[in-house]
């Protein structure tokens, strides 16, 4: 401990927290909000994002540049090392991301690289059967990516399959970031004791319980905070709130049913930051089941049932806000609100137009089908509640640990609770991954969804010349999908944090809701 | 006695080894009918059918018998036995091995679990005691009654209840009382940490030693009643010894030995319990670990924690008959 | 003795109980030899008396008698046929015939039973023997037969008082008509002022049904009181056997003379006239019984004939060889039937 | 007394003393006289009837939840909802009648059930000793040391695919299913002591010297012995078993929502219990209190009438 | 604590009283109604003499003696009048635990039940000698060497080794004898025997009743023997009180007893007996069997199974005990006519 009496400036330690679920620190297989806050001070990217606008700007990179969207070149500032004095160089990004496209590597980051040139030739050939049993047939060809060309220290060239305008905006998140030779010939040490290029480096790492970080001396970048220390503690589940009031860490949010005590309690909510969240949770609907889910009145009578203030407001109070569009609003290029017309509170409308999709048998309940997580349980509980109150539709919660195996099986026999947290900020990635398919037979794999007029805006906005174009693109795809009430957005997250009265300058990334560490000031 | 343990020990093998096959065939068939679980290893993400391949083969999930209903999956039980007669306990599905994260996580569950011990002695032998004395009296109701309440009370709401109104308030007033790294201000801070590990884990093993202590009052009670009206007590009093000596001589020890027993059989009980109280006081335990694994069907992890677990308890009893055979020398000397 | 006088006869019987020890497989290491060789008979309509200490195989021999207990070696003959060698259905028919009164009055009578139910279970086990009439009249009738109240089929045991107790178990031994009971101290549990009302019903029930008993006891006043003939044990082996007059009045073994002796006898004016034998110590463990004759250990008379059988060592009251060594035979003294197994017995009554 | 002139001359007394009662009948009697017992029922019973008839009791669904009346705090009787409504907007008194059956249902197949097979295992071990007790006394002990809640979960995992349709009995079938499969070693171990004391009482021995078979001997003397003082501890285990479905429920491996049980409210209530609606905690615990203090009181008095040695 | 009592005898050569019970009631409250166990019992003992106390099961033998030793459970045991006076004390006034203190230095115990009267996790030497240690300071040591001697005292062999062994490796017989050697551990001036030898062989029991005659010979004890056993009664006692449903219906020398019983039940009880050195013949009886403790008979208690009762006997309570010759006393309305009765 001892982070308590306030040492002298530059000196400090902050205390945080960090999930319990985070079980590796390594760039490349690292993709949730936790490890990402944490190898946010440990790495630096090619770019990085500005914290209100979400826009890219260039960090490790000198200069990123393409002519045509398709092969890109990255130079990179000249004398970065790692923190093993290792040259953070060219064949240092080349080697990651050759390592994270390798198929058999089974980086959780791997599809970052599908739009690379040669990824294909890394991943192998394989059957799946019936039952989704897998066999290699052909192992991968290669081991590198053909597109990723170093060619000279301080320079990248990347071709990519096709155009694609958004490239250099991906460039600053964890899958791309570079790593040290050490790192790649002990994968299992540098996992748990990272070797970074960031300003942080970690000190020990004791998995289930805690994690520290000091200040890397040799940091010659200039993004660097003025503490020293940073001790995160790690929690299961959202247990810390005590541990806050009580003085014992420097930020957290409070559960459900403290929100109001704390919102309320003048000296707590002086100390509270919000901003908006990246995350949407929408309901997904069967479409392959057919009748009566592939019926755009009934979806758009379930959305009109969802009282999505009131939900928010009395089960999940402070931690979301309602959604009524598939892109996040604020912080994301290309995100507006107001784009799902169906998504407003209307129990008539809703009464209505589930009686023109023939309405609900008889008898027969909803199954609403959800991962096993407390909170999303809670929200599509009084979803579910919604319905049945103003449908008449009696519903089941069907919570499952392999939700997503599920999901991809089509296992499914009701709606489906569906989340989407972005992996770059670009409206592009709220509609195509989630939605495109190229499959006008079976549609996409979780919802059976297909409209070729989306696919094609989505293609027409990846080969546009510049990224406002393709922007502009992805909004039109972005009103197909309105249309066709592909799926009924139900919240977008909000990011909250009270902190403790020891810190300054508190900003929360859009994307991870996590405490923008570097902009930190500890008094 | 030599013998007697012998065959305890052997006997403990022997349970381990129906406990791991049990295991065995129960996550077999968990595969088998729920599909791999190696999905679980890329969470939100559909992995390509590349990379789920490349964790099969390497968590030792691509026997094609995992892929058979109704297949025992004998082969790679036998390896596994194998690898653990060579130390190996395997990896989670993170790649993390399992004796690295038994040996972060026991400890923090056994020391819980030392301070439940002792919290059910404590409370146990001195209610269920007082209750044996003034056995029909005024106290002995209130210890009964108090007991049944104790069962009745879930654990969560005890832990919540404390967590949320009570040790906010009391490790602020400590630290401001004593400092922030204070004995008093680790007891009551509201969560457990690594660096503290026994200051920390003393409260929650206190309550969770509370909720499990209705039984052994009862126990107690009923064991000491039954030992007042042994005719060796009453041979002990027409020695005109004194009441408390009587007690301390004849009646506690004669008693604790369905005590002892219990102590055994409850502990693998305590499991539910802590990993709830694990969960709430944000310990890194055993039940925590093994929930989770369970949750992402992680089989290594699964079989070894359990093994383990079990191996504890194996040991647990097997110390309880020795303690048994110790106080009761009818056994000793069988 | 006449083949036919003869209901039963045992031939050598023995019962070892196996001990075992080990750790994973049990060794046999050892048998408590609870009956080791008994041979005895008990005519038609008469009592046999059986007597000696706790744990000498008096229960043992009863319990392999009524075929609840293999025998480890021996024969039994009902009536003249050997039942061993009998098949299953037949041997169950047997059972009829030997029915047993226990010791314990609380004990043997299960306490969630009616005594409708307690007598009347022997009818439901063998439908068969059902008397004409019916069940229910018939359980009544042996209320009645025992000298209890036919009303209280209904009751349970604990409603009853000791001396009922034994009698309700009477009734269920008798249900089967059989032709032995095997009376495992059946009053010995019970006041002396109880005893009397069992003994004679016991009596009565002989007189009338013309059963044979085998009757164990302790006490030895109880015997000499109902037996017609009696039988001494000691550590699994019969020590002295004859008629009770025999018995009693010349008793021809040394464990019989002190087994009388120390019998008080109720009458304080004969308190000093009487010549008591106190024997030293504890039955040995019929696990590892003595060499030679059993009671050597604790013979009083053994050490009086050393000096006889070896003047020269007479000081040193040691015991004769051939008692250490050699185990006697259960001889016939005067009377053929009349036998004991002493190597000394014309000695016995001499002392 | 009857006239003692007649019964000093026959050897049996139609003494009059003792009624003619049986063990049952005469701890009920005992029962009876002790108002704390008599209180117990009348809870045990009152909870039964709201279980075996909830709409006499609310009129309400419980399963209609209107989100905007979310947390209204108890209006007691004559307002809306008596006892306020939750987070939901659900009708907390709607819940707790609605939820008394599932939660004593699932309670009584438990006991039911593990009594069962404890008993029928504990009586064949500790009858026939041998192998069949070392291969009964092994599963005990496997049982033991298995925690319950990993098998909870891995059997969540197995039947989870499997539609059991959604009867009162299926909604608890998985609680219902772990819960037994954990349950049944106790009465084990506890029947088989009992045996292996009574096999050798001399009325056994009368029985087998009667001829009966290994069967009658079992069922018609060896177990009612046991099974006295064994349904003596069901109370008491039934009332565990409602605690535990709290504990389950919490787990988020008991009853499923919306399905309601008092361990699903008890779960709920005590997220909110901070936030300034203790109501939502404080009125499911009382109910489970209240039963498990009923059953206890019962079961507790009941072994103490039942058992000889205390008379 | 030893209490001041003089055991001199008087100058007439009748000793004193040791121990004195008076007019003594003890009751039961069950739930099936109040059992009066013991009903206005008297009797003493004197240094060197044995009282033996006879009678049924249930007659309140037991509960008698409890209550001198101050061992009864009080609830559900309620003394409801009389006095135990110990040398010149009055016990009953004493309070419980100062009563059991008296009763420890001077007044020891033996119970029916050895093995179950002794505790099975000590070993013999320890229970043999813990009043020794707790209540006198005595060093281990020193209560090892006496505990073996004690163990000599009683014949128990190879008593070094014995010390250290527990209850259950001992012989019922030899537990008895641990029994008697604790009882003697503290010199007690009376020793009460409640049924030593009951649940021993004959052989046994007369190895153990040698025993305790030739100790109290030799200490001048006052011993109180409780048995049913008449021979055992006629082979050691000085003087018999006979109990029934917690009365002593007669009092007097054994040698006036057995020759001339006073009371029907005595007589009843003596003609019941099977002896040795008699055969044949029905044995007497008594019918019926003892009272329900709970509805005691109006009138005498014995009067439904008395051969000699008479409507007086059902309607009056039994008189206070009829003052015979040489001290004998005895709770019958026709105390003499039985007394002078001939059977035969
Ligand atoms: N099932 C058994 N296993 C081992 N030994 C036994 C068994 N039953 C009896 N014995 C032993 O056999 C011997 C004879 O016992 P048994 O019960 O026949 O004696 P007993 O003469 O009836 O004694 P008692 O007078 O006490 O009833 C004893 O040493 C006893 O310990
Ligand atoms: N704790 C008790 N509660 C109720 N009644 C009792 C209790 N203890 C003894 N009694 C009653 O007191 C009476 C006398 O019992 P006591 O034990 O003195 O008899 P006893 O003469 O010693 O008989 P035994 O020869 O069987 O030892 C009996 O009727 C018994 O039922
Ligand atoms: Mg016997
Ligand atoms: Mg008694």
């Amino acid at each position: 401990g001892g982070g308590d009496e306030s040492e002298g400036d530059g000196d400090a330690t902050v205390k945080l927290t960090l999930s319990q679920d985070v079980d590796t620190l390594l760039p490349m297989d690292s993709n949730v909000s936790d490890n990402i806050s944490v190898l946010d001070v440990v790495y630096d990217g090619l770019v990085r994002y500005d914290p209100k606008t979400t826009k890219p700007y260039n960090y490790v990179a000198e200069d990123i540049s393409s002519s045509d969207n398709t092969v890109w070149t990255i130079k990179i500032k000249d004398g970065l090392t790692f923190q093993n004095d290792e040259p953070v160089d060219a064949e240092a990004f080349a080697r990651a991301w050759n390592y994270a496209a390798y198929g058999p590597n089974a980086m959780g980051n791997n599809y970052f690289f599908e739009r690379v040139a040669g990824y294909d030739e890394m991943q192998g050939e394989y059957e799946e059967d019936d039952e989704g049993n897998v066999t290699v047939t052909t192992e991968p060809t290669a081991k590198e990516l053909s597109g990723v060309k170093v060619v000279d220290p301080q320079t990248l060239e990347v071709t990519l399959n096709g155009p694609f305008a958004g490239f250099a905006t991906m460039l600053g998140y964890t899958g791309f970031f570079p790593i040290a030779q050490e790192c790649l010939d002990d994968i299992e040490a540098c996992s748990t004791q990272p070797i970074g290029n960031g300003p942080f480096e970690i000190e020990e790492w004791d998995q289930g319980q805690s994690l520290t970080a000091n200040k890397w001396d040799d940091y010659s970048l200039e993004e660097t905070p003025d503490f020293s220390r940073i001790e995160w503690t790690e929690y299961s589940g959202d247990s810390d709130w005590a541990d806050f009031e009580a003085g014992d860490i420097d930020a957290s949010f409070p559960p459900p049913a403290e929100w109001q005590a704390a919102v309320s309690d003048p000296d707590l909510s002086s100390r509270m930051v919000e901003g908006p969240g990246a995350a949407l949770s929408y309901v997904g609907f069967p479409m392959y089941l057919g009748k009566p889910f592939d019926d755009v009145e009934f979806r758009k009578a379930i959305s009109m049932a969802i009282d999505r203030d009131t939900i928010i407001e009395k089960v999940v109070p402070g931690r979301f806000v309602a959604a009524d569009s598939w892109v996040v609003p604020d912080g994301v290029p290309g995100g507006v609100a107001g784009t799902c017309e169906f998504c407003t509170f209307d129990p008539d409308a809703a009464k209505a137009a589930l009686a023109k999709a023939g309405g609900w048998p008889k008898d027969k309940k909803l199954i609403i089908h959800l991962g096993e997580d407390p909170e999303s349980e809670a929200i599509f509980k009084a979803v579910g509640d919604s319905i049945q109150l103003n449908l008449g539709i009696p519903y089941e919660l069907d919570p499952t640990p392999d939700y997503f195996d599920r999901r991809s099986a089509r296992d499914f026999t009701g709606i489906m609770r569906a989340n989407w947290f972005p992996d770059y900020p670009l409206n592009e990635n709220y509609l195509a991954p989630v939605y495109a398919s190229g499959d006008p037979k079976e549609g996409n794999t979780n919802f059976g969804y297909y409209n070729a007029d989306f696919e094609a805006l989505i293609q027409e906005g990846d080969a546009a010349p510049d990224l406002e174009t393709a922007v502009t693109k992805y909004q039109e795809a972005e009103k197909v999908l309105a249309s066709d009430m592909a799926s009924a957005p139900v919240a977008f997250s909000k990011n909250v944090m009270f902190y403790s009265d020891r810190l300054d300058n508190v900003v929360l990334d859009p994307f991870s809701g996590e405490v923008k560490l570097r902009l930190l000031q500890v008094n | 006695m030599g013998r007697y343990i012998t065959r305890r020990v052997l006997q403990g093998f022997l349970t381990l080894f129906l406990v791991m096959f049990l295991l065995h065939l129960l996550t077999t068939l968990a595969i088998q009918l729920n599909g791999n679980p190696a999905q679980a290893f890329f969470g939100d993400r559909t992995p390509s059918p590349s990379q789920l391949a490349a964790v099969e083969t390497r968590y030792g999930l691509d026997d094609p018998c995992y892929d058979q209903l109704g297949n025992p999956c004998i082969g790679p039980f036998v390896e596994r036995l194998g690898d653990y007669a060579q130390g190996d306990f395997g990896e989670s599905l993170r790649g993390r091995p399992v004796t690295d994260i038994v040996s972060t996580a026991a400890p923090n569950t056994l020391r819980l679990f030392v301070v439940v011990t002792i919290t059910w002695l404590a409370i146990g032998m001195t209610l269920g005691g007082i209750a044996a004395r003034r056995r029909g009296k005024a106290s002995d109701h209130g210890i009964r009654g108090l007991s049944i309440l104790i069962d009745a009370l879930p654990i969560f709401v005890l832990l919540l209840v404390y967590k949320y109104i009570f040790s906010v308030p009391l490790s602020r007033w400590a630290k401001d009382t004593f400092g922030s790294d204070s004995l008093p201000a680790l007891l009551f801070k509201p969560s457990f940490s690594p660096q503290h590990a026994w200051a920390t884990l003393i409260v929650p093993g206190i309550l969770l030693g509370l909720a499990g202590s209705a039984a052994f009052i009862r126990l107690v009670r009923a064991a000491q009643l039954e030992t007042y009206n042994a005719d060796h007590v009453r041979t002990a009093r027409s020695k005109g010894l004194s009441e408390r000596h009587v007690s301390r001589h004849h009646v506690v020890r004669n008693s604790a030995i369905p005590v002892v027993t219990a102590v055994g059989i409850v502990f693998t009980e305590a499991l539910a319990g802590a990993v709830i109280t694990e969960g709430m006081m944000n310990i890194y335990g055993m039940g925590g670990v093994l929930w989770k694994a369970v949750q992402d069907s992680d089989v290594s992890v699964v079989i070894g924690v359990v093994t383990l677990l079990a191996a504890v308890t194996v040991v647990v009893m097997l110390v309880v008959d020795v303690v048994y055979a110790a106080l009761d020398p009818r056994i000793r000397y069988e | 003795m006449t083949s036919t006088d003869v209901v039963l006869e045992v031939r050598d019987l023995a019962k070892f109980y196996p001990v075992r020890r080990g750790i994973v497989l049990k060794r046999h290491v050892g048998e408590v030899k609870a009956v080791d060789g008994v041979s005895l008979s008990l005519r038609r309509g008469k009592t046999l008396g059986l007597v000696g200490e706790s744990g000498s195989g008096k229960s043992t021999l009863a319990k392999v008698l009524v075929g609840i207990e293999k025998p480890t070696r021996g024969q039994i003959l009902v009536d003249g046929e050997d039942v061993s060698n009998l098949g299953r259905a037949e041997r169950r028919e047997l059972r009829r015939h030997i029915q047993m009164v226990f010791q314990d009055p609380y004990t043997s009578l299960n306490p969630r039973m009616s005594v409708g139910e307690i007598v009347g279970e022997a009818y439901a086990i063998h439908p068969d023997a059902v008397p004409a009439g019916g069940k229910a009249k018939a359980v009544r009738e042996l209320l009645d037969r025992v000298g209890l109240n036919p009303d209280h089929i209904h009751r349970y045991p604990h409603q009853f008082s000791g001396g009922q107790r034994q009698r309700i178990g009477i009734a269920r031994a008798l249900a089967v008509r059989p032709k032995i009971l095997l009376c495992d101290e059946p009053v010995s549990a019970l006041d002396v002022s109880i005893q009397g009302q069992v003994i004679n019903l016991l009596e009565e029930l002989q007189d009338d049904l013309g059963l044979s008993y085998l009757f164990i006891a302790h006490d030895l006043s109880i015997v000499r009181h109902i037996a017609d003939e009696v039988a001494v044990m000691y550590l699994g082996r019969l020590v002295e056997s004859g008629t009770d007059a025999e018995v009693y009045e010349v008793p021809s073994h040394p464990y019989t003379r002190a087994l009388m002796s120390a019998v008080p006898v109720p009458d304080p004016s004969l308190r000093d006239q009487r010549r008591e034998i106190v024997l030293e110590g504890d039955m040995p463990s019929p696990v590892d019984p003595p060499q030679g004759c059993h009671f050597h250990t604790r013979c009083w008379l053994a050490p009086l004939m050393e000096s006889r059988v070896d003047p020269a060592g007479s000081q040193s009251r040691s015991i004769p060889t051939i008692c250490r060594t050699e185990s006697p035979k259960l001889g016939a003294l005067e009377s053929p039937d009349h036998l004991a197994a002493c190597h000394f017995a014309d000695d016995v009554s001499a002392h | 007394m009857s006239d003692p002139s007649v019964s000093a001359l026959i050897a049996e007394e139609t003494q009059s003393g003792v009624p003619s009662r049986s063990l049952w009948s005469e701890a009920f009697r005992t029962l009876r006289r002790r108002p704390d017992v008599i209180l117990a029922t009348i809870v045990a019973v009152f909870f039964l009837l709201v279980a075996l008839f909830p709409f006499l009791f609310t009129s309400k669904d419980p399963q209609r939840c209107d989100i905007a009346e979310s947390r209204l705090p108890p209006q007691w009787f004559g307002g809306e909802h008596p006892f306020g409504t939750n987070a939901y907007g659900c009708d907390v008194l709607a819940q707790l009648v609605h939820g008394t059956r599932p939660s004593l249902l699932l309670a009584f197949i438990v006991v039911g059930v593990s009594v069962l097979i404890g008993v029928t295992l504990g009586t064949v071990s500790g009858y026939y000793l041998g192998i069949v007790d070392a291969v009964v006394s092994r599963i005990v002990e496997v049982f033991l040391v298995i925690p319950l809640l990993l098998a909870a979960l891995l059997l969540l995992s197995l039947f989870r695919n499997i539609d059991l349709g959604d009867g009162p009995v299926s909604t608890i079938a998985q609680p219902a299913i772990v819960l037994t499969m954990f349950a049944w070693m106790g009465y084990t171990r506890y029947v088989r002591a009992s045996v292996l004391e009574t096999k050798n009482l001399d009325y056994v021995t009368a029985a087998r010297v009667l001829g009966a078979s290994d069967l009658r001997i079992m069922v018609r003397h060896v177990l009612p012995n046991a099974i006295g003082t064994v349904t003596a501890l069901v109370p008491t285990a039934i009332a565990a078993v409602i605690g535990t479905e709290a504990v389950l429920a919490f787990l988020g491996i008991g009853v499923r929502p919306p399905a309601v049980s008092w361990g699903i409210m008890i779960e709920e209530g005590s997220q909110w219990f901070t936030g300034g609606s203790e109501y939502l905690l404080l009125f499911p615990l009382g109910c489970l209190m209240a039963t498990v203090l009923a059953f206890v009181v019962i079961g507790d008095n009941l072994r103490d009438a039942l058992d000889p040695k205390l008379k | 604590m030893r209490a001041d009592v003089t055991t001199d005898p008087t100058r007439d050569g009748t000793p004193v009283p040791l121990l004195q019970v008076d007019d003594l009631a003890i009751e039961f409250a069950t739930p099936d109604g109040v059992v009066r166990a013991v009903d206005g019992l008297s009797y003493s003992v004197s240094a060197g003499r044995t009282l033996a106390i006879v009678g049924e099961s249930g007659s309140g033998k037991s509960v008698s003696s409890l209550a001198v030793m101050g061992l009864l459970q009080q609830p559900p045991a309620r003394i409801v009048r009389g006095s135990i006076r110990f040398g010149g004390t009055e016990l009953l006034s004493l309070g419980q635990k100062a009563h059991r203190a008296v009763c420890g230095e001077n007044i020891a115990m033996v119970f029916q039940d050895a093995l179950a009267a002794l505790n099975p996790v000590h070993t013999v030497g320890w229970q043999l000698t813990e009043a020794l240690r707790a209540r006198h300071g005595m060093s281990r040591r020193d209560a090892t060497a006496r505990a073996v001697e004690l163990l000599d005292l009683v014949k128990v062999p190879n008593a070094k080794q014995r010390v250290k062994e527990y209850p259950h490796q001992f012989s019922g017989g030899m537990r008895q004898r641990v029994m008697i050697a604790m009882a003697l551990s503290m010199d007690p001036e009376v020793l009460i025997a409640d049924e030593p030898t009951t649940a021993l062989d004959v052989t046994v029991q007369a190895q153990i009743m040698r025993l305790l005659s030739e100790i109290q010979a030799e200490r001048q004890m006052g011993l109180i023997l409780i048995t049913h056993d008449m021979g055992v009664v006629a082979n050691v006692a000085d003087d018999v009180t006979v109990m029934y449903a917690g009365r002593a219906v007669e009092q007097a020398s054994v040698f006036d007893i057995y020759a001339a019983p006073a009371h029907p039940y005595t007589r009843a009880l003596l003609g019941s007996i099977p002896r040795l050195d008699q055969k044949g013949g029905g044995l007497a009886v008594i019918p019926g069997r003892p009272p329900d403790p709970t509805q005691v008979p109006a009138g005498c208690a014995f009067h439904p199974r008395c051969a000699f009762a008479e409507d007086v006997c059902r309607a009056d309570p039994p008189p206070p005990t009829v003052s015979l010759p040489f001290d004998r006393t005895s709770a019958c309305h026709f105390a003499e006519e039985v007394m002078n009765h001939d059977e035969h």
